[in-house]
């Protein structure tokens, strides 16, 4: 498994936000992206899930039997969690585990199981919209157990939660890259991860940044 | 791909869901006509089939700029472009749901309503079948205005404005397959089989204009 | 001059209606217990709990 | 419990917990006298000779009327509860007013339907925009309306307060609305539709009449109260819901 980007730059706007980002990670990498507001961490993330086009460069994914667009080997979760208010949690969540689909087969957990792993066991019942918001970050993170992909892509995963949260996420993260899973994020809190590359990003610049290592 | 259209349909008829207010408001609009022009049977009757299609078109579009307003407000939108289900087929999947919760309580109300306008037995059933066949057809087309206008603050106003001269054809054969079947000279056919050539036609178009705009419109 | 039909109609349109209401809202009424049962058993008890006439009704 | 009788009185009632053992009584009798009076009423009206001009539909007007008065009789209990939402912010006004909306809406929708079944052979059409069937529609928009401000908002005090503003709003405008349409629609002609007031009504429509109309206001008032109490379930089962939402943060 590998996700290989090559060149990358994207504008906001009329802006080149970046240019010429390459990085390579195999099975077990993570790599956390760093930098101030507005340097295009979350620009960099959704370019790699192909949800923005990239100005140049690729973004390639090669895994054992799948096809090659890097976006359906990845979870993205944003800002927002893509869950609806209205419906109860597991309602949400059985929705995404089927609407995604396992690809491959039976890894992802089961609803209750995952909602145990981030601490919220027993409320699934509820409606999504009566949680507070680090709840529902939990229950928007347990998204990514219930149906499995090999590659995480997380923005600010941390926001909004308390210290034993974080400590609940950061387990979850090493124990799927510890699975041979893959980890990109944006944060501005260190994971506490200490096999992680790092990436940090300048922001507004015209010339070519420095990539990995 | 039944998930969606259950999870769809789940959304509509929970609180807040727009199901209920879209029947409302066509009948409040048919309803207010015979103030405005007066309560003349005969009058009402020879207008009935335009009124109630004009009122089922205003209240089609009424809810059409949530269609994916609201999936992009939670970020699902951007879960659903990932995946390797071909978007128009997901487009389609969400159009058919917003069809069933908006549009079918609009064609079995519009009887009713037709009794209101004091239309005769065929008349109102040939309103009914033509609202059955043609309304799927603003929804496809209300599907592309919905896209385009998806990331917009004020998108629903400027729904309206974008789809509403589209789905002029719409209404045109619409209307004239229900006077066709009311007046003796008139086929019914002709206008009505055009009017189920262009829903099938902007099911193929719509989803497709749909799928197009909201992988360009991303943010 | 009878009007059996309209007649018949407008009975069974009014018993119709009267029997939806009338199983609407004895439906919700038994799902509401239900989810309250569910509450309860989960062990969630309201802050004034207190008495058993509660319980009862 | 210091207070005088009269404020612990009222303080009993406004309780929710109160009310709904009370409820939890009365109901089965209310519904028990409502069943027998719907049968005493439904063999009257079908025993009952015809009228000689009107025929045998005048057994339409035994469902018609009682349906048309409760259609009104509804929303001035909804007025009166919405007065008690907004002015002493009684938590079972909020609650009464919003269970008799769908109540009031399904009795108008009879009203209607049975109007129309006996408009037909009557007067040969199924609708005229007359001032009384008029207004009796605006007022089943209106309940729709309510019902659906109801259910678009999350927060039921909230919800119960703009609804109160709505329907106090709607009380005043509904003679304005029949008055306007009276004057708007001079072609009818009067008094087509059967009248309780004056001796153009013959006793023996007249207690069938009575009996159906007595029927249908007990069969408001049991599921008037049926409503009320599934509505402050609903409200339970939200309030624990969030309770177990917090708990479940703080706890394991």
């Amino acid at each position: 498994m590998r996700l290989k980007a090559e060149g990358l730059a994207a504008r906001r706007g009329e802006d080149l936000l970046f240019s010429d980002i390459s990085f390579d990670l195999g099975g077990g990498d993570a790599l956390i992206l760093t930098g101030h507001n507005g340097s295009g961490k979350s620009t960099l993330l959704r370019v790699v899930a192909g949800l923005l086009p990239a100005e140049a460069g690729r973004v390639t994914w090669s895994g054992p039997g799948e096809s090659s667009r890097a976006s359906e080997a990845c979870h993205y979760l944003g800002h927002r969690n893509a869950m609806k208010p209205e419906m109860t949690v597991s309602e949400n969540l059985s929705f995404w585990k089927t609407f995604l689909g396992d690809t491959a087969r039976g890894r992802g957990v089961s609803i209750a199981e995952a909602t145990e792993l981030v601490g919220l066991g027993g409320i699934a019942h509820l409606p999504f919209g009566y949680l507070s918001a680090g709840q529902q970050r939990r229950m928007a993170f347990a998204k990514l157990l219930v149906a499995y992909r090999p590659v995480w892509i997380l923005d600010e995963p941390m926001a909004a939660l308390d210290a034993r949260a974080e400590e609940t996420f950061t387990d979850l993260i090493q124990r799927h890259l510890q699975a041979g899973g893959l980890l990109l994020a944006a944060t501005h809190q260190p994971l506490g991860l200490d096999n992680a590359q790092e990436l940090r990003m300048k922001g507004f610049s015209a010339f070519p940044q420095d990539a990995l290592q | 791909m039944m998930t969606l259209l259950v999870r769809d349909l789940k959304l509509s008829v929970r609180a807040g869901g727009g199901a209920l207010i879209g029947v409302l408001f066509f009948m409040t609009v048919v309803a207010v006509i015979p103030f405005g022009v007066g309560p003349d049977l005969n009058l009402l009757s020879r207008i009935g089939p335009a009124i109630v299609w004009i009122g089922a078109l205003l209240s089609a579009l009424l809810g059409l700029d949530r269609l994916f307003q609201t999936e992009r407000e939670d970020g699902s939108l951007d879960l659903i472009l990932m995946q390797e289900h071909p978007l128009v087929l997901t487009v389609l999947v969400k159009c058919l749901a917003h069809w069933i919760a908006n549009c079918l309580p609009l064609v079995i109300a519009s009887p009713l309503l037709g009794l209101f306008m004091n239309m005769s037995e065929v008349a109102i059933g040939a309103v009914a079948l033509t609202l059955l066949v043609g309304s799927p057809a603003l929804t496809f087309i209300g599907a592309v205005g919905a896209a385009v206008a998806v990331a917009l603050p004020r998108g629903g106003l400027l729904v309206s404005i974008l789809v509403l001269p589209l789905a002029i054809p719409v209404l045109i054969f619409g209307v004239s397959a229900s006077y066709a079947a009311v007046e003796d000279p008139a086929p019914f056919m002709p206008p009505f089989l055009i009017l189920s050539a262009i829903t099938l036609f902007f099911a193929v178009l719509g989803p497709l204009g749909a799928a197009l705009a909201l992988r360009n419109g991303g943010d | 001059m009878s009007h059996g039909f309209y007649i018949a109609l407008s009975y069974g349109i009014s018993a119709l209606i009267v029997a939806l209401l009338i199983a609407w809202v004895w439906w919700d009424g038994r799902a509401r217990r239900r989810e309250l049962a569910e509450l309860e058993g989960s062990g969630i008890r309201r802050r004034s709990t207190a008495t058993p006439k509660d319980n009862a009704a | 419990m210091t207070e005088s009788l009269a404020i612990t009185r009222f303080s009993d009632l406004a309780n929710p917990t109160r009310f709904l053992s009370l409820a939890g009584r009365i109901i089965p009798w209310l519904a028990g006298l409502t069943l027998c009076l719907f049968a005493i009423g439904l063999y009257l009206s079908f025993t009952t000779e015809g009228d000689y001009q009107q025929g045998e539909t005048v057994r339409i007007m035994y469902v018609h009327v009682p349906a048309a008065w409760l259609s009104m009789m509804c929303y001035t209990v909804m007025a009166l509860s919405a007065i008690g939402t907004l002015v002493w912010r009684h938590p079972l006004a909020d609650v009464s007013h919003k269970a008799a909306a769908p109540l009031g809406a399904a009795f108008t929708l009879i009203a209607l339907a049975t109007g129309s079944l006996w408009g037909k052979p009557m007067w040969g059409t199924w609708w005229v925009w007359d001032a009384r069937l008029t207004s009796v529609f605006v007022l089943f928009l209106m309940y729709l309306g309510l019902i659906a401000l109801n259910r678009a908002m999350d927060d039921p005090s909230k919800a119960a307060r703009l609804s109160a503003v709505l329907i106090l709003v709607g009380f005043v405008n509904i003679p304005i609305i029949k008055f306007s349409v009276e004057w708007w629609n001079t072609l009818h002609q009067p008094a087509s539709v059967v009248r309780l007031d004056g001796p153009t009504i013959d006793p023996e429509f007249l207690i069938p009449l009575l009996v159906m109309a007595v029927a249908f206001t007990f069969l408001f008032f049991t599921l008037h109260l049926m409503a009320m109490r599934n509505e402050i379930w609903r409200r339970r089962v939200g309030a624990q819901r969030r309770m177990a939402a917090r708990m479940a943060g703080r706890g394991t």
